[in-house]
């Protein structure tokens, strides 16, 4: 293809957006709000992810020492642990701070109650093991269990469970809806970008009985494609950037939502950017060719 | 040039617009082509072109066989012919000058060339005022005028026109023929389908008469008139 | 039954297509509307059922002045008027029957006079034969009958037809202007544009000759040509 | 409009939607799909706000009798209580059910050291109290405080205002992704058929140039964007009828996700149907004359 023809299908395909008007804002718009709704929900999973995540990192394994064992035996039990596989952190809790946290965890109301036990401590003092990840929580502690001078080992059985079966839900869940949702927007948009080259057959018609090459029809609707998808994809990106800084900064700040610890926006909002932008093109290009191919037959 | 033998189109409703044409048109030749409404003229044209490929029989253009014709070189057959369409086929969206100036894009050829053969046919047509305009902003006859604008534009070897004088005043008319004699002039093979019986019978040239989808009649100096 | 009175019309585009007009169309009368493309029929024409609204002056029809036509109104206007169009028009989703069909429906009229009469009018544009086709599987000038079938089919008042036979066969034609001679005979009139120098002056009636956007002849019984 | 004319229109839409092939494809398949994720998110939102409610209603405000007070003096303080505004329910809890309570919600580990308690129960005999509305749990409260024989009251104040925030937030957040999903929905979709009837501008045109009234055309146009809008409602009824129905047996008798409370069947999946419905046709209906008012004007 020669320069000049390239540069001539460039400005063709720009001068079509401007002619077709109407339809081109309904392409335009219909990439517009599918982005939106796949970007805020790709923002969502990946939040909900993350902080299932940082859920998952709390799962600790409480070693309980026998009562009966020394300060030489403590030591000993640590080294131990620390020489496990996949040991990420060891902390000791000495009897007395924990029944500290504990008094602390019951409430004011009761605690009145069991500063009584202050003198004879019925506890045992503590390791609190991290593994390196969540799930081998599970492997770390059996390993441990076959060390001497444990009273008791406690990992949460019950919840480490039940949490991994929760967000593994959860991530399929939201892989499932993500691309769902993306096939959905790309249907759409294809939908609408088919039917206003639908309303050009006339002219490809036309462009073929004047001895147009198939390749040269296609490139105009290539390039128009690309430019309906690429600007679809500017006020998702943008809004994307601005909403989720916002929300971010919010969030922080505010004393009541504390509990929401939302990702970091470096790593995500340009991320999910260049998806948006990526599918926009995609869909774009893809909806006028699959159209424009309908009609270059004959 | 062009040379057709045992030629049939049946179209998917049953109709047989064409059964057993053969015929040869020579290089130069201006050919008019006459028959009742129906009679298969539009259909024998389409083929010329390939918009419609007949069922049986062979087309030879410029010794090309059209049905061993592969699909990607179809548009360089359709370079080599101008064709003045019965219903115009006007881009709605393009100014008149784009519109004519279409033909030579698909062409690849340089800017300036596209735009002096452009104004060129123009002024052979008498439009050059109304180039920015819109189709739907021309009269029925000055759109005509802009369909055989561009079917001449890239100067084909060959020019087929459907009915070329139909919405045209009598003037015109015969000031477009005037055009058309002179391209044949230069070497253009013309093929015109009409029902203009005051121009066949005055501009004497062959004359192949339809009717029904046949050949009736082929005269080498011919008059308006197929029942005979 | 029409009646313009310094009627002007410039396109949005600047062009006058129609400057200063003043006509008188009887009941009952048959005229011909001739001039060059370009000349303003087609606007002149457009404007008796308000598809085109004049800038200024005033359009009776039927003694109904359509400047003061309510918008609501215009359907009924137009149901007494039968329109040829010079680009037919027909709907390529229906079939010719149902095309022709669709102007009886819009006035609400019974299932079996609607059949009836759509039939009636398809044998008189010899087409009978084709009532299920879709407009596309026909010839021009088959399609230019339709168009003449579906203009008749409410049987109007006025008859306005934009070059009826620009697509037709000589033979085809002279058939299609019995037609409108028989119904101008029976009271309706008949307006039509035209090029055929033949028929004008063949059955000789009102012509009226166009120029430029003005009328600049009007003969009762006429020839055609309009430069004197 | 006379009879045979109705019928006319009626049978003109159905006509239509086959004789536009393709285009009727795009505009079905677009409510198809949207209406799927509306309803999805419908029931998303509201099994959330329904969980959310039966947290809620387990806010409960405790009444720590004095230790002084007898039997009479706590019989007094039940009826004054009961004579509160908006108090739905109160429960007499003895001080040792109070504490078997406490015992078994500290856990098997720490049960035993409290055992020794039981000896000298420290705790009040208590009233639970129960709001008719969990917001107007405060008021009453506030009432009830101001009776004789009260030790303590305790209605977990900042429990309850967290909570409320976050419901508050969710159903917030909910409402407004369902609305903003309705009108994404509704947009796409009365653009896709909008496209579809731009395509037919020539026929308007010329239907109104033989003479129909404005009314005339419209109501095929109307009765074809009203089956398109309803047809293109049944899958995503059926789909979310069988799907949620799946999904409330399964959860239902599934071990694991017990803590999971799903919104019985019956009153959510047929709202949630009718709903969808009614869209469908909206969309359809407003959709199709939207665009047909366009080409009315001349
Ligand atoms: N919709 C339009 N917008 C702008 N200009 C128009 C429009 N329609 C016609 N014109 C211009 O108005 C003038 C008169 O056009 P009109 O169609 O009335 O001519 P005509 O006499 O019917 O010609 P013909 O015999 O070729 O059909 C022409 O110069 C044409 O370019
Ligand atoms: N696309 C089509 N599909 C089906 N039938 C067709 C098609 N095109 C034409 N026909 C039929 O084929 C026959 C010949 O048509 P054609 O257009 O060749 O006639 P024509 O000689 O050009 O007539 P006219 O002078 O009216 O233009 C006609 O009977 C017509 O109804
Ligand atoms: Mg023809
Ligand atoms: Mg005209």
């Amino acid at each position: 293809m020669k320069g000049r023809t390239f540069t001539r299908h460039v400005k063709e395909g720009f001068k079509n957006i401007g002619r077709n008007g109407w339809m081109s804002f309904a392409s335009i718009s219909a990439v517009t709000v599918m982005l939106l709704v796949v970007g805020v929900f790709l923002l969502l999973i990946a939040n909900i992810n993350y902080m299932m995540t940082e859920v998952e990192e709390d799962v600790e394994i409480r070693v309980y020492m026998d009562l009966t064992a020394d300060e030489e035996d403590q030591v000993e039990l640590g080294d131990n642990i620390a020489s496990v596989d996949h040991v990420e952190s060891i902390t000791y809790l000495h009897r007395d701070d924990g029944l500290d946290e504990f008094i602390d965890s019951v409430g004011e109301e009761n605690a009145e109650l069991f500063e009584s036990l202050r003198d004879e401590n019925p506890l045992n003092d503590v390791y609190i093991v991290e593994a390196e990840e969540p799930h081998l929580t599970e492997t770390v502690a059996a390993d441990i269990a076959q060390f001497s001078h444990i009273d008791d080992l406690d990992y949460g059985e019950s919840v480490v469970e039940q949490l991994f079966a929760f967000t593994n839900v959860m991530r399929i869940a939201g892989a499932v809806l993500v691309l769902g949702l993306m096939f959905t927007a790309m249907f759409l948009i294809s939908n609408t970008i088919k039917l206003t080259i639908i309303n050009r057959r006339d002219e490809i018609q036309i462009m073929k009985l004047v001895g147009a090459t198939n390749g040269f029809i296609r490139w105009p609707f290539f390039m128009e494609g690309l430019m309906l998808g690429v600007i679809g994809s500017i006020i998702p990106i943008a809004a994307i950037i601005t909403g989720y800084t916002y929300l971010y900064e919010t969030v922080r700040e505010g004393t009541m939502l504390s509990f929401i610890n939302l990702m970091p926006i470096q790593s995500i909002v340009y991320e999910v950017s260049i998806v948006l932008f990526i599918i926009g093109a995609i869909v774009g290009v893809w909806g006028s060719l699959n159209s424009v191919r309908k009609f270059l037959k004959v | 040039m062009i040379e057709m033998q045992n030629v049939e189109k049946t179209y998917r409703n049953g109709v047989k617009a064409v059964g057993g044409i053969d015929v040869f048109i020579g290089k130069g030749e201006f050919v008019y082509i006459v028959g009742p409404s129906g009679a298969g003229k539009s259909t024998f044209i389409k083929m010329m072109y390939r918009e419609e490929v007949p069922d049986k029989g062979v087309i030879y253009i410029n010794k090309t066989n059209l049905a061993e014709l592969k699909r990607r070189h179809v548009p360089y057959l359709r370079r080599n012919i101008g064709v003045v369409f019965q219903d115009f086929k006007l881009l709605p969206r393009l100014s008149v000058f784009e519109n004519i100036a279409f033909a030579l894009e698909v062409t690849e050829e340089k800017r300036e060339v596209i735009k002096r053969q452009v104004m060129e046919v123009l002024d052979l047509v008498k439009l050059k005022n109304k180039a920015r305009f819109l189709p739907q902003e021309l009269s029925g006859g000055e759109q005509q005028r802009i369909s055989i604008a561009r079917a001449m534009v890239h100067r084909p070897a060959v020019l087929i026109a459907d009915e070329p004088t139909g919405n045209l005043d009598p003037d015109t008319a015969w000031d477009i023929m005037s055009v058309l004699e002179e391209i044949n002039q230069r070497g253009t093979t013309v093929v015109m389908a009409t029902h203009n019986r005051h121009i066949v019978n005055t501009i004497q040239r062959r004359v192949i008469a339809m009717e029904n989808g046949r050949i009736v009649r082929d005269d080498s100096r011919g008059y308006y008139g197929y029942e005979g």
